[in-house]
């Protein structure tokens, strides 16, 4: 099996396409890099690998080298991976997911339903039912935590439905507006 | 000394005052909200009381419930903690008036220093210097008269402004009319409000404070400083001691005027004088009249420990002289909260780990299990290192982050390892816009090694995604080939 | 400085070591054992290399195995830690022959102070005290001439003897004929061996150790003394600095006789002198020319780093002055073993949960999920205080103590808890006999709450045999009733 | 349900019968001791508990009071309870289990067979085959973790087959020897 993996942190970002062989006694870890001109160069590691805490933590002796990480999945199914207090967004699809993802089409899109994430209170509404909304607008603040949090969209888009107003109270996945994607 | 007190508080806080009252032979009363009973401010108390439904209005912002509750305990005295009831003078002064010893400083200079204005006058009559500017006037000649006498280059701020909004930059005198009538027509526009004041502009600001210590007997201290100018959000995040930034002449001006302050309005117990500091000049920006979140770093390297002092001087006792610094001290704060958006970060420890060894203080109130509330701030912890020199500390800092794990909630520590690790911070030569604009793009190797590890996990079937699912653990098949190989290759 | 080196160890030290390793930039290459696959020296170093089989003779102590790894990565030095390879001077000149540097003496210091019939016999030619007495005779006048010399009351001991027997106090001469044919006669019976050799009797017994520091240049500092009295089966449980029964002027007398010690035989590096102390004298014991476990207190109070230290004289660099010492430290060992029998306890951790807060440093390498293995040492942990002052230090650690959660083997947390508690260590008037004959019946209080705790976990439904099962969690359903219970009581 | 209890910790020990009742919102703790003389005393405290980590950490407020322990279950099914790095053994039964140890007697006597609790060397065997042992008696010494662990008798008995030789290297949970209870 194949894994098809993209990983950014820190603004940069890179794509691999990985899959694992046993030569005897040994696993060898096959990294793929597709460059730009199409041309693609393999890089192969010995790794001896060490799950704990039930699969959450990682423990890779790569060559020699060790890289102790540990794994969070994260609400959109992809992987949060930490290493020495640093941070990397993973991506990851298998064969048979990508090739789902490829007849899909690209994913789906963006859900037009804006759910508040966590109890709190709307400190101010900054947007109106029919307009039009950019990508990273805000479109309503909440209070949480002692915090006020901008709620933006994720995408180009009609406001459709406001559900609240400034002041009430909203329990986490209370439904706060509706923006039809673009 | 007290036999009983009460803290008024909860979490790290609240954990770390209790530390210091068991340690002295104090029994500990603990007060908790409905959200809070499984908290170890409460599982480590002597005793422990419900004060009501977890928002603080109707938990540990109720005074006059947890006064009944002191009395109830036959407390000596309530040690307010910081947050919360820490700088209500009303409250202090019920605790007065219940027969109790507040542990803080009186109801009077609380509300002296509490406000913004009153303090600054209290300041100016004092003679410590505050940032020159002038009060708002419709009359743009008055403000220019200001300007020059202050010097080029000033701001112009909406006098109903506030978050950095309707804020004008004025670089010389020639720009001044023209500035002022944009910066007051956006004012009108933003708050509805006209007005406009003058300040002075101050280059690469630094947040520097000092810590004072004062007794009723006229008895006062100080503490050296913090150095406080890593903030997102106003928010302090990485903390210092000593300040990069403050040599040991200006450290000595500084003390000098917290003190001439802290006596100037009566001061008792622990408190903080917060300066900005630009060019080798300081200026008097708010008094903070209770602990501070970052005493830590004083304490490491001043070896005392300012709780107890706070009870001590509570008590009737004199300031004691502090021994001499030693070393560097850092604190990090962390936050449930998103590294990147800074956005609150809800869910349950399900993973806590923290970093040991020398010179690793680790001040929480966190545990496995822990559900993060949205009742309250967001700090889980505090880590602080103390180390020989500034260098090994942020050695050490680095190392003790890569240590910690906390799974469950998101949390601040990758905003502060980019600090740690940047040219800026290493330097020492930083200012409050640190975080604006702070780039390190991460080491290729790493991105390599945590698309590794995801496809791993994922191969060996390990990454699912329901939480409560028990995954096949490894570990146990063991793979002698890395020394083997190597030794055979060499060989 | 290095830029990288291997150490030769596992667990707790090995983990030590590499925290200072890190701080100081340099890289670490880690060893492991197949039952040492997941430990934590193993998961945080930067490289890591199989030795063999979890046996120490098939793996830890395979010294060629060891250089060959060290080779292989390129490494300037080899840190041994304490136990192991670290007292072995075959190892350190095999290193020095590789090419490499041994952190630590040359082979030649380790070999004289290695061995306790030679290591004393440099300490009399150094003028060091040591406990007087004769060797074997078969002559009964010769021994008592001897004695009164020394003085009464003595010891007669069989020389082949060992563990308490064949050993015979004699309070005075005219005891002295009939002791010595009867501990002769025992020494015949129980080891087939009659001779017999004499020691002075020393009356409550402490065991006082001096921390010294040496370089290759000449110079040779020392850092105090740690208290080493509390021992059970002849290993340390708690031990403190500094010690209260040491005087400044005996601690001149003590560190002045273990520098020049250090200095007759050559020593470069870290060691300890250990000194029996009785009534005021003090006697060379032995001297282990390695780190200590119990290093951690001595650094507490001299804010030094002692790994620091040797790594920087092994690599070349010149002994520094020590800072005046501050405060009280003491250190608790951590075991897996039962706190009665002290038995050793195996399993796995299945809970852990360490202590934090001001002046408390945890030094460990164990995690939720080790399982603890019965082919190396029983030292899960230690657990270092260091506060203001003694009566703190016992306080904080109580506190500590308390909050720490090992769950899945059975550990001396109990014993030691006993120690701290009593009358005897409080008083600081206790010798190595502290253990023995403890008294400390527990508070009925106590026993009421473990049983009603028993009884409501089974009461639940809490107490099922099975770990892996799931049990139902409470902590939710809140009962706001004893506030309300004790308001309307009152109002 | 009534629970029996005897605690034992620091040569001290108590017995006590407990049961709990509700009185409204309130969970009664009823905590019994049977006096020497026959008499009857009963403690009653409320108290508001707070089980957490499966039922393996408690805490307790017991009229205000804090106590917060955790449980561990022994081998032999009882109880060590941890508070405050304090150790307590505790013996529990219901009613139930208490009157089936009356129908079985007292509680079955000792396992004739000592086996090795952990990997390890045996240095010495101290007994013979066929010789009387006293309960305490040391029947052999195992050397593990680098420690000389004396194996007693947990009974008086006799010592009827000794399966291991000085020398032997044993793994955990095999039959050292067999000592039949007098």
């Amino acid at each position: 099996m194949r894994y098809f993996v993209k990983v950014e942190a820190d603004g940069r970002r890179i794509e691999r396409e990985i899959f694992f062989e046993k030569e005897g006694d040994v696993l060898m870890a096959h990294l793929v890099r597709h460059d730009e001109d199409g041309t693609e160069e393999v890089e192969v590691y010995p790794i001896d690998p060490c799950l704990l805490e039930k699969g959450r933590s990682l423990h890779l002796l790569v060559d020699g080298r060790g890289f102790d990480v540990y794994l969070q999945p994260t609400s959109k199914g992809n992987l949060d991976v930490h290493y020495k207090g640093d941070l990397c967004h993973v991506e990851i699809l298998d064969e048979r997911e990508k090739i789902a993802q490829r007849v899909q089409g690209k994913g789906g899109g963006t859900d037009p339903e804006i759910r508040a994430s966590m109890p709190g209170v709307v400190v101010a509404v900054e947007v109106q039912e029919g307009q039009q909304v950019q990508k990273g607008q805000t479109l309503l603040v909440l209070e949480a935590m002692k915090m006020q949090n901008p709620i933006q969209a994720e995408a180009d888009g009609l406001v459709e439905q406001i559900q609240v107003k400034a002041g009430d109270t909203v329990t986490g996945g209370d439904l706060l507006l509706r923006v039809v994607p673009a | 000394m007290f036999r009983r007190i009460l803290i008024a508080n909860r979490g790290e806080i609240a954990l770390r005052v209790q530390r210091t009252a068991k340690e002295m032979g104090i029994e500990v009363v603990a007060v908790f909200s409905e959200a809070d009973r499984n908290s170890l401010h409460v599982r480590f108390a002597d005793r422990a009381y419900l004060l009501g439904p977890p928002p603080p209005a109707e938990s540990y912002l109720r005074g006059e419930r947890i006064l009944e509750i002191a009395q109830i305990c036959e407390v000596d005295a309530i040690h307010p903690g910081f947050g919360f009831l820490s700088e209500n003078a009303g409250f202090a002064q019920a605790v007065r008036e219940a027969g109790l010893v507040f542990v803080g400083p009186p109801p009077e200079a609380i509300s002296r220093m509490g406000d913004k204005i009153s303090s600054r006058r209290v300041a100016l009559e004092a003679g410590v210097p505050v940032i020159p500017g002038a009060d708002a006037d419709l009359e743009p000649r008055t403000l220019l008269a200001k300007a020059r006498e202050i010097g080029f280059p000033v701001l112009l701020k909406a006098a109903a402004g506030g978050g950095g909004k309707g804020i004008k930059l004025v670089r010389e005198e020639g720009e001044f009319e023209e500035a002022f009538r944009f910066a007051a027509a956006e004012a009108e526009g933003a708050f509805g409000d006209g007005r406009v004041y003058l300040e002075k502009f101050l280059d690469k600001p630094r947040h520097v404070e000092i810590q004072v210590m004062a007794d009723r007997h006229g008895g006062c201290v100080t503490y050296g400083e913090r150095e406080c100018s890593v903030q997102r959000r106003h928010q302090k995040l990485v903390e210092e001691s000593p300040s990069p930034a403050v040599d040991p002449a200006l450290r000595a001006r500084m003390e000098e005027a917290a003190k001439r302050l802290t006596l100037a309005v009566g001061y008792e117990g622990a408190g903080t004088i917060e300066f900005m500091v630009s060019q080798g000049e300081f200026y008097f920006l708010e008094m903070n009249t209770r602990l501070q979140v970052e005493h830590a770093i004083t304490e490491e390297r001043f070896g005392v420990d300012l709780v107890a002092e706070q009870l001590r001087i509570a008590a009737g006792e004199t300031v004691r002289e502090p021994w001499e610094p030693r070393g560097h001290s850092i604190e990090v704060r962390i936050n449930a909260e998103d590294p990147v958006t800074f956005f609150p970060s809800l869910g349950t420890i399900e993973r806590l780990s923290s970093p040991g060894g020398r010179g690793v203080r680790f001040d929480s109130a966190i545990f496995r299990g822990l559900e993060v509330s949205p009742y309250y701030d967001s700090m889980l912890a505090k880590l602080i290192v103390w180390a020989e020199d500034r260098e090994r500390a942020i050695q050490r800092m680095l190392r003790a982050l890569a240590e910690l794990r906390i799974a469950g909630v998101q949390t601040s520590v990758p905003a502060a390892v980019h600090v740690l690790h940047s040219e800026e911070f290493r330097s020492g030569d930083y200012d409050t816009s640190i975080l604006e604009g702070l780039e390190r793009p991460q080491e290729v190797q790493v991105l390599e090694v945590a698309g590794l590890a995801a496809a791993y996990a994922k191969y060996r079937g390990a990454l699912i995604e329901d939480k409560q699912e028990t995954v096949a653990t490894g570990g146990t098949g063991l793979s002698p080939w890395v020394l083997r190989g190597r030794m055979e290759g060499r060989g």
